[in-house]
């Protein structure tokens, strides 16, 4: 469904990313894992189309992205729960998950989504009408993966999800994603937490300083050893 | 005690006029952190355009507000795709697009006084000095339509902007632009549009000052001066603010003739803005975000 | 530029400047013009350390030259100083002047600050025109004409406003004091972090900022020997400041000096032959500058300079 | 610091308080008969101004024509013709300055004809006096320009506090016919603006020297360019003024009349000193809104019918095919008065001039028929103003002084009820 050819990526005269390729197949659910500032947030932003890549090929579908512009990309089934959530504060839940079926045909199909995304999170049914900016960190959480399926996304791309949320919410959140990817979601997820991330995902893709150092199942990243050195502690 | 009502009154009128002055800069600032600064002339030059509408085919000045609204959408369009397009956003274009914008005020200044020289004019419909009775007290027909045009603004406004996708896209670029291309929205477009509409109801404000006073080309600049007093008492963004601050404003000049001279009543409202942006800067009534 | 170099040109050109009129053959007009150009010269590079090093875009600063011309003015009129002493006397106070609404102001940041000045502008000048026994209301004030120094001497009165404004200039660009504000102009916080006291930087910048402007506002008023505050503390007149900084290159240390060169050659030249353009010709080059090169002439000059210096390689 | 900046900061200390200084060459002796007599003046013909320059600008220039038919100024049986050399100072006091300076020290004119609008007057004339040179305006009437006790400057406008003076003469003329009540309470409403003061003060020594008759009981200035004069009004109002005595230039006056007429006041006499009898505040204000209006000029064309006022205003007609207003008969009377200063002198020698300027009474086109610029003055001219009345008719006859009035004027103002 989506492939990544070879992306080098750049902040001003900075690298980000080398040569960075990896895929992901129709209704699997990737994760990248990796320390800190190895460019993990810099590939999802780079697919959704808000950070230019300066060499390599994107393909959704089949279909070369790279010059399709970014607020097109919702609209042929990317979406992206950015990091730290990056809600609009001062507009309430109903108002967020709204905007997020902007794309013409989403905005068809709101009434069903409103539906799905209620069913996934009750909580924001009783929230919608409070100020999003009022809310707890998960809720908030919650509100910004109901804005990005309310697009009807065919690959849903999320950025640390469970940052800086308390323990027993970081729960609820993961057995979110695998609610989603139960029901043939296709997801590509990025995670510092390495265990969590690869105990839900198919494969997973190690990036260390802007390159795909390492890629394999679940299982087989769980067992390498440099990985369990390096990321687990063990 | 009667007296005091009338003058209320009036602060109350005189509030309307001042809130559609202030719409298009508190529009453009909240979604784009551009201070417009050719906003004065924009409200000049949508006087000379009534005045022309109603001097060449006779077109009343509150019938031509259509007109004026798609002159000036236009105009706003031009404007921001020919020139504030190209700045930096952030700080620096912050700073860039007050100056780039002062430019720009020049230059309408100077063409209408090119156009029409510097000379005062004014627009006599039949109802310029007719009087209508309220509360004891007898106003001005002028103003009182001027209040209902403010007032119809002002809803229009706030239904746009909290029942229509594109109003909540609006105002979700002021608060976060780049989760808005995340979710699909043309933020160069809503910008487009915004400048368009804020240059639209500048546009709006120079209609009704044209029924009200007299203009030249250098008219506007006590109106840009007073619109960034009414924003900053509204809180810089929100269009409930803004009419709040304009009424704030209103009733400081009025009733200060109670407390200094008259001649000092214009100096209140400045006073007035920089207490406010040291003491309350998110303004007396809120925050610096479009809502 | 290494410091020598730069002083021995100062030097140089101060020399030069000084001399000139008594050995070319300028008339009078000239000579009456550049010695205004000189004060204009000073006060923009004033501007330039709050609006340019700082990055405080100040739409005030008329305010600190009306203040610093009035003091002046009423210390020439009541007492038998002499007008140098005035002219920093009214220069003081419109620095305290400054400080007065810039110690709470200057917290703001980018448009904030230059919406305040704005109002602290135009509420000084709405107050100075009603407080006639200060500013003599809206008749203003006349100087006497004799004691003044006139228009032939203020050439070189002006020529030492603008030496003192160029070595401050330089001084606060080269000096740590520089290093802070460009930190502030970055950002702020970062720079309190680095142990920069902001508040207190950016005071200094204003009290000097403005008790420059002061001085050149009462420079102005033994230039005109007649003031009013409408004219005085006008929003043209800190709209004109801001014009010369930007054309001459806005944060450079010497921009303003050419910026104002360029505004009053435009004046003079567009007075005599096309005085019904000159607004649109302000604004025009004003977004031409902003638009293509925001360091104004300044940058202009850079830009050559890098495509000049291949070709001097070649050969 | 190094050693190079303790050199320079030496140097500069050194130099500081140097300076060159010039005997101004003294050319003013030069009695010599020149080919042309130069006048060098300015006028704001571009900007807010440029209305009224351009209408000062058409006096001057038909001045200089009328005198050049017949060869020019006489300076001892040889014509000699007058050139003008106006500059645009777009009412900027610094321009109106340096280009002033300009004509007078390096373009060498031999007499200067003034700008327009009081401040920037105020500053040139300071030029003038520092270069002794005449310097006669048309267009600045503040008294304080003429305070400063200036030998060389000369004003033809008459002080706006004869405005007020003349409107309460015949204000008194009505209270003493029974018309208007005794006494009669006054309110002051003045922009801040020296052509305000001046106003103010008239009314202020009018009621004064009368204070049987008057009554002040309010008296407030306001900023140019309002936008409601609401608060002002109801001051007049709670003062139950008789006379509402206002002076105002043309934007608030068209703004405070549109709110004194739509909040339904009426008092018994009402001016807004020179405004009311314009084209512009009737289609402003439209016939109605302007009625009873009182005003007062310095000149009129309806005091063109004899003598040097017909001439004047059939000239005028002819090169310019519209009828002159008081800006056009005065900045010609100002030029006619130089040049009859001129040719009493006989030479273009400044200081001659200068006195022929200070000592002339010439027949003028004026209230009052003569013009002289009296040194108790100041040298500013002192005659009556023509006060007007705008009338249901569309008419507004002067009606007072009574020597040159034409029509009959009315108080109280019958459009009051109760």
């Amino acid at each position: 469904m989506l492939e990544v050819r070879d992306i080098d990526v750049f902040y001003g005269d900075a690298q980000a990313l080398y040569g960075v390729g990896f895929t992901v197949a129709e209704g699997e659910l990737v994760t990248l894992v990796g320390a800190n500032g190895a460019g993990k947030t810099t590939i999802l932003r780079a697919v959704a189309g808000i950070r230019p890549v300066a060499r390599g090929d994107l393909l959704f579908e089949g279909e070369p992205l790279r010059r399709v512009p970014a607020h097109r990309r919702p609209g042929l089934g990317i979406a992206l729960v950015p990091e730290g959530r990056e809600l609009w504060p001062q507009l309430t839940v109903r108002e967020n998950l709204e905007l997020g079926a902007y794309d013409r045909a989403a905005r068809a199909r709101a009434a069903e989504s409103f539906a799905h995304v209620y069913d996934l999170f009750p909580k924001l049914k009783d929230r919608a009408g409070q100020l999003a900016g009022s809310m707890s960190g998960g809720e908030q959480q919650m509100v910004a993966i109901g804005r990005a399926l309310m697009s009807r996304p065919r690959l849903l791309m999320m950025d640390e999800p469970s940052l800086g949320l308390a323990p027993l919410v970081v729960g609820q959140m993961f057995a979110a994603v695998r609610r989603l990817h139960a029901d043939g979601l296709t997801i590509l997820l990025v995670e510092q937490n390495l265990a969590r991330a690869l105990k839900v995902a198919d494969r997973g893709y190690v990036i260390e300083t802007g390159t795909v150092s390492l890629t394999g199942t679940s299982e087989q990243l769980l067992a390498d050893p440099a990985v369990r050195a390096a990321y687990l502690g063990v | 005690m009667g007296e005091v009502v009338v003058l209320a009154v009036s602060a109350v009128l005189l509030a309307g006029f001042y809130a559609a002055m202030a719409y298009g800069l508190g529009l453009i600032y909240g979604v784009l952190r551009i201070v417009n600064l050719a906003h004065g002339g924009i409200i000049m030059a949508s006087a000379y355009v009534t005045w022309q509408l109603f001097d060449r085919f006779a077109i009343d000045p509150f019938l031509a507000i259509p007109i004026v609204l798609v002159v000036f959408f236009a105009i706003g369009v031009g404007i921001y795709l020919g020139l504030v397009r190209f700045l930096p956003r952030g700080p620096a274009g912050a700073v860039q697009s007050l100056l780039l914008l002062f430019g720009v005020w020049l230059v309408i200044r100077n063409v209408a006084y090119l156009l029409f020289t510097g000379n005062e004019q004014v627009i006599h419909t039949g109802y310029a000095t007719s009087s209508v009775r309220i509360l004891g007290g007898s106003f001005s027909a002028t103003r009182l339509a001027v209040f209902a045009v403010a007032t119809v603004a002002l809803f229009t406004l706030h239904l746009l902007l909290t029942r229509t996708y594109l109003g909540k896209a609006i105002r979700a670029v002021a608060q976060n632009p780049d989760s808005c291309t995340l979710a699909g929205i043309n933020v160069e477009r809503i910008y487009v549009f915004t400048f368009g509409l804020g240059t639209a109801l500048a546009g709006l404000a120079g209609t009704l000052a044209s029924t009200l006073f007299a203009f030249n080309p250098s008219f506007g600049a006590s109106e840009l001066l007073k619109s960034f007093v009414i924003i900053v008492l509204g809180g810089l963004g929100s269009i409930v603010g803004i009419a709040l601050g304009a009424l704030v404003l209103a009733f400081a000049e009025v009733f200060a003739v109670y407390a200094v001279p008259p001649y000092l009543t214009t100096a209140v409202g400045f006073v007035l803005l920089v207490v406010v942006l040291v003491l309350r800067p998110g303004g007396l009534f809120g925050q610096r975000v479009l809502r | 530029m290494s410091r020598v170099r730069f002083l021995l040109a100062f030097a140089a050109a101060l020399a030069a400047l000084w001399v000139a009129p008594l050995v070319l053959p300028i008339g009078d007009y000239t000579h009456n013009i550049v010695g205004l150009t000189f004060m204009f010269m000073a006060a923009a590079l004033a501007w330039n350390w709050l609006g340019g090093y700082v990055g405080q875009i100040s739409f005030g600063h008329a305010a600190m030259f009306g203040v610093g011309g009035f003091v002046a003015a009423r210390i020439m009129l009541s007492s038998g100083l002499p007008f140098s002493v005035a002219w920093l006397l009214g220069g003081l106070a419109a620095g305290l002047f400054g400080l007065l609404w810039g110690h709470p102001t200057l917290r703001l940041r980018g448009p904030y600050f230059s919406i305040a000045t704005i109002g602290v502008g135009e509420a000084t000048r709405l107050v100075a025109t009603y407080w006639s026994d200060f500013t003599g209301g809206s008749s203003g004030l006349s100087l006497p004409l004799a004691g003044n120094p006139t228009k032939y001497q203020l050439y070189w009165y002006g020529l030492y406003l603008l030496g003192g404004a160029v070595l401050i200039s330089y001084g606060l660009a080269r000096s740590r004091i520089g290093l802070g504000l460009s930190a502030i102009k970055e950002d702020v916080e970062a720079a309190g972090d680095l142990g920069v006291n902001p508040t207190l930087y950016q005071d200094i910048v204003l009290f000097l900022s403005g008790t420059m402007v002061g001085v050149c506002g009462g420079f102005y008023a033994s230039y005109q020997a007649f003031i009013d505050p409408q004219d005085m503390f006008s929003f043209d007149r800190s709209i004109g400041l801001i014009l010369m900084a930007v054309i001459g290159g806005i944060g450079t240390v010497l921009g303003p000096v050419w910026g104002a060169i360029v505004f009053v050659i435009i004046q003079e030249f567009l007075l005599a032959n096309y005085s019904e353009l000159y607004l649109g010709l302000y604004g025009a080059l004003l977004i031409l500058i902003i638009l293509f090169e925001p360091l104004g002439l300044t940058g202009l000059v850079r830009r050559l300079h890098r495509l000049a210096i291949p070709v001097r390689r070649a050969t | 610091m190094n050693r190079s900046t303790v050199f320079v900061g030496v140097t500069v200390l050194l130099l500081t308080g140097c300076v060159p200084s010039k005997d101004t060459d003294d050319d003013s002796a030069n009695t010599a008969i020149p080919d042309k007599i130069v006048i060098g003046s300015t006028l704001p013909l571009t900007g807010t101004e440029s209305k009224t320059g351009g209408r000062f600008k058409q006096g001057y220039e038909l001045a200089v024509e009328v005198e050049n038919a017949d060869g020019g100024i006489d300076l001892g049986g040889k014509k000699v013709p007058v050139q003008l050399n106006l500059l645009d100072d777009t009412t900027d006091q610094a321009k109106a300055v340096n280009l002033a300076q300009r004509l007078i020290t390096q373009d060498k004119v031999n007499f200067f004809l003034g700008t327009y609008s009081t401040a920037v007057v105020e500053a040139q004339s300071t030029v003038a006096e520092q270069n002794q040179i005449p310097y006669v305006n048309g267009g600045g009437a503040a008294t304080s320009i003429y305070a400063k006790g200036f030998k060389w400057v000369f004003g033809t406008l008459a002080p706006v506090a004869n405005l007020a003076n003349t409107e309460m003469q015949w204000i008194d003329q009505q209270q003493a016919a029974g018309a208007l009540p005794k006494p009669a309470r006054v309110a002051i409403v003045w922009e801040n603006t020296s052509h305000g003061k001046d106003f103010r003060k008239g009314v202020q020594d009018f009621t004064a020297a009368h204070s049987s008759g008057y009554q002040v009981v309010t008296d407030e200035s306001f900023a140019l360019d309002g936008k409601d004069f609401s608060a002002i009004l109801s001051k007049v109002r709670g003062a139950k003024a008789d006379l509402l005595m206002i002076d105002a230039h043309l934007p608030d006056f068209i703004t405070m009349q549109r709110q004194y007429l739509s909040s339904a006041m009426c008092t018994k006499v009402l001016t807004y000193g020179a405004r009311g009898t314009e084209s512009d505040a009737r289609t402003a204000l439209g016939a109605e809104g302007v009625n009873y209006i009182l005003s007062a000029v310095w000149w009129n064309k309806q005091l063109g019918n004899a003598g040097l006022n017909k001439e004047f205003v059939d000239k005028f007609k002819a090169k310019y095919g519209t009828d002159p207003e008081w800006y056009q008969a005065l900045g010609y009377e100002a030029a006619r008065s130089l040049f009859t200063a001129i040719a009493q002198a006989g030479t273009v020698d400044k200081e001659q001039v200068r006195a022929k300027l200070s000592a002339l009474t010439m027949d003028s086109i004026l209230p009052g028929g003569k013009l002289s610029y009296p040194a108790d003055k100041g040298g500013q001219a002192d005659y009556p103003f023509v006060v007007q009345q705008n009338l249901p008719d569309g008419t507004s006859p002067i009606i007072y002084p009574a020597d040159v009035a034409n029509g009959k004027g009315v108080a109280p103002n019958p459009a009051c009820k109760g």
